[in-house]
């Protein structure tokens, strides 16, 4: 199967169109697939609608989507790490979804999954059951929430090969597995591009399946929203 | 006297048992991993898809990929695993954390926990709050006894609810409360802080309880 | 002459398309993948848990923890991947599987298919049958044209169903048939096997249908 | 933590008891928990509940369940490679409760996930549906699922650390993982015993949170259902 791209934009062509939703990967700064959506914000589609836990920062991942104003509404469950965020959303520019960040992954889960709706107690009593079904199980309340699903995800892996299997490092997994089953296509990053075959069947995270381009994107800077360390104790240090 | 961070973190550590798996929110409650009893193992869960936990990486060592909820830089341990954020939720949704550990901007007396919206402020959002008070097992709250005179403890949360009837104990730095979160409303006061009085906590706060000091712990 | 089973699964293998993921059944479905025509790339999906089924393996290379949905032992290919069943049946309910091949007892003209249950009889399951003709894109059924006999495409299915409206083509020893399972009942005989009339069809089918034989592909 | 326990017994010892419900991973004979299922056996418990995609056959695994005449009722997908289960069934002594595969193994990842009920289109309009809500969501019918927990989950995993961390093999993994995560307590038998540390973190199937107990059980034979295989082209095989 040909999955491999040359470049983000061939792994995009012919794939985006104005007022589509796009799923994009990544918790914070940490995984996010930088390189597609910046051949998203080069693409010049607008009015998107986009399902992504965070908005990014000024200048990085959708962030950059914000400044263009390709962006007209965000499904997350935390923003605000942006300030033209904020500009946009107080002066009506940008409509602004909020889910519950467990209620988010698992409505991609199930839809991917297909599975239209689920019950689930994140939220009971709250605005966010507003409108929403209410049922009583075993004399617990749940609200219902309904499954999500995009017209294309966009996810970064730590490594792929050209069948689509996918593998993710540390917490750069995060949304990036759930979203890549959940879009009509989906498109993916990866910094190491390895054949088929080099990858154990046991430890792959994505199926191939739900992958249909596959980009090389060695990412050059990966940012740090809070670099928090501890110091060294050089005594210690020595004696070992 | 009222407690200080360190000691309200400090007696918020005295509710981790052995072999808990734990979930640590921003703030003070992150305070608590620095006063984890002798003898007391427990294993740090971070939302964004990590079990075990480690501390803040040395300088140089920072890794972009491993990052914890707050988005600060941590590290991993020999017990590290890694999973997604629909694995990690349905862990907490399932119930399968013992305790949560956070911040609130208000609490009633029958458990209601606000701490994500101020209404007419820029909201940023619940995050994985309202997951994790409906999803774990205990919820421990650590607050400020009051915010800018004004007490956070109430008979009703005036702030949009991040959960009903969802906290299990509070924290504040004047004294420890139990709230009972099924059944009939009932509040305990059944701590103090060194030196700090029934009346002065009764003056602060904006709610009947009931007062049980038998049940207080010793806090260092 | 009706077709043989390899016949039958040789037209079978004409449903396939480059690229596309696959579940086959067991029985004739399994034949399919001897028949599989050049130049078409599949993935075989095995709804235990694997993507990218390989051959039996060699006698003596047997591994007890690498077997396919009926139980046989296989192999695997530089293509694998490997899954829980919740997520290989995710995988197949959330539509992202092209293409089943599989057998029936049943198939009634509007699409429904019953092949897991003979009332009276000692009843073994449905196994993975009814999520993959719930889920997969496109259901492809081959099945002798008479069992006993006996009918199996009809106006109405008397056994129980496995799903209702979901088969969309219909291979039998004596033909093919296009099901149109939304909006008004219709199906259509499309193909014959050589020398098999449309006569002895009509005589050996329980069900009316439309005849448009210029959709018929050529079988070797 | 110590999840260590020397022996399948002594991992079992307290947490079983009559009529309880019990989920044993597996499909078939492949990656079902044996040894675990063999000190079930040696418990003498009764009027048990279990929630299996088979029941072994007999005498191996379920089928020794069946034949001391511990098991109550089944929960399953396919079942009858089994005479003795035919019987018994047939005779009214065992209780069995069909699910379809995917179904199943969707219950028990929501009971695992706290999600009460879910929608699918799976079993629409059969026997499977009846006194189900059915519900429509975009034009399509679904039916309505509840989730499943058991009282304890026997999982069989090729690795194992004294964490808890679980590592499956192949397409023995199957329902193992799901059912470590639905259960009150879940006791796992390893092929391999190592210290915490040992195995990638990136690569841990299970993590060590579902797993309350784990025991280092080698498998001396591991059974075969089908043996299917291909002759070797001898010719070719020379030329190479």
């Amino acid at each position: 199967m040909d999955k491999v791209r040359a470049s983000t934009i061939e792994a995009l062509a012919g794939l985006l169109h104005d007022d589509m939703t796009i799923m994009a990967g990544g918790f914070g700064l940490c995984g996010i697939p930088e390189a597609l959506i910046e051949a998203v914000r080069l693409s010049g589609v607008r009015n998107l609608t986009v399902i992504s836990n965070n908005a990014g920062v000024d200048g990085i991942g959708l962030g950059t989507l914000l400044e263009t104003r390709q962006i007209r509404k965000m499904i997350s469950s935390y923003v605000g790490e942006n300030k033209l965020f904020a500009q946009q959303f107080l002066s009506g520019e940008l409509e602004l979804e909020f889910n519950p960040q467990g209620t988010l992954a698992e409505r991609i889960r199930a839809g991917g999954a297909g599975i239209p709706a689920f019950f689930t107690k994140t939220g009971y009593g709250t605005l966010i059951a507003e409108g929403k079904p209410v049922q009583e199980f075993d004399g617990e309340h749940y609200i219902m929430e309904r499954g999500l699903v995009a017209d294309i995800a966009l996810v970064h892996a730590y490594m792929g090969d050209d069948e689509g299997n996918l593998v993710y490092r540390k917490t750069a997994r995060n949304f990036n597995p759930v979203m890549a089953t959940a879009a009509k296509v989906t498109v993916a990053e990866v910094e190491h591009l390895v054949t088929a075959g080099e990858i154990e069947p046991d430890r792959i995270h994505t199926s191939g399946i739900f992958v249909s381009g596959i980009v090389h994107a060695p990412v050059p800077v990966k940012h740090i929203e809070q670099r928090t360390t501890r110091k060294r104790d050089v005594a210690l240090e020595g004696a070992i | 006297m009222a407690w200080t961070r360190e000691q309200m973190a400090a007696r918020a550590a005295m509710e981790l048992k052995d072999g808990f798996y734990v979930n640590l929110g921003i703030g003070i409650p992150t305070l608590v991993a620095n006063f984890i009893p002798k003898g007391i193992d427990v294993r740090l869960q971070s939302e964004n898809g990590m079990l075990g936990m480690g501390p803040f990486p040395y300088e140089g060592e920072e890794d972009a990929d491993l990052i914890n909820a707050g988005k600060q830089t941590i590290t991993e341990l020999p017990t590290t695993s890694y999973f997604s954020s629909a694995d990690s939720f349905a862990m907490i949704r399932g119930g399968h954390i013992d305790l949560s550990i956070l911040g609130a901007m208000q609490i009633a007396s029958n458990g209601d926990l606000a701490n994500w919206m101020i209404p007419g402020h820029m909201v940023k959002g619940m995050g994985g709050a309202m997951d994790l008070v409906a999803g774990v097992k205990r919820v421990v709250v650590v607050m400020e006894h009051q915010a800018k005179g004004q007490p956070k403890l109430l008979s009703e949360c005036t702030l949009p609810l991040t959960g009903q009837r969802v906290a299990d104990l509070v924290i504040t730095d004047l004294g420890v409360f139990e709230i009972q979160k099924r059944g009939p409303v009932r509040m305990t006061l059944t701590g103090l802080a060194t030196g700090v009085t029934v009346d002065e906590i009764k003056a602060k706060t904006g709610t009947n309880f009931d007062i049980d000091l038998e049940r207080q712990a010793a806090v260092a």
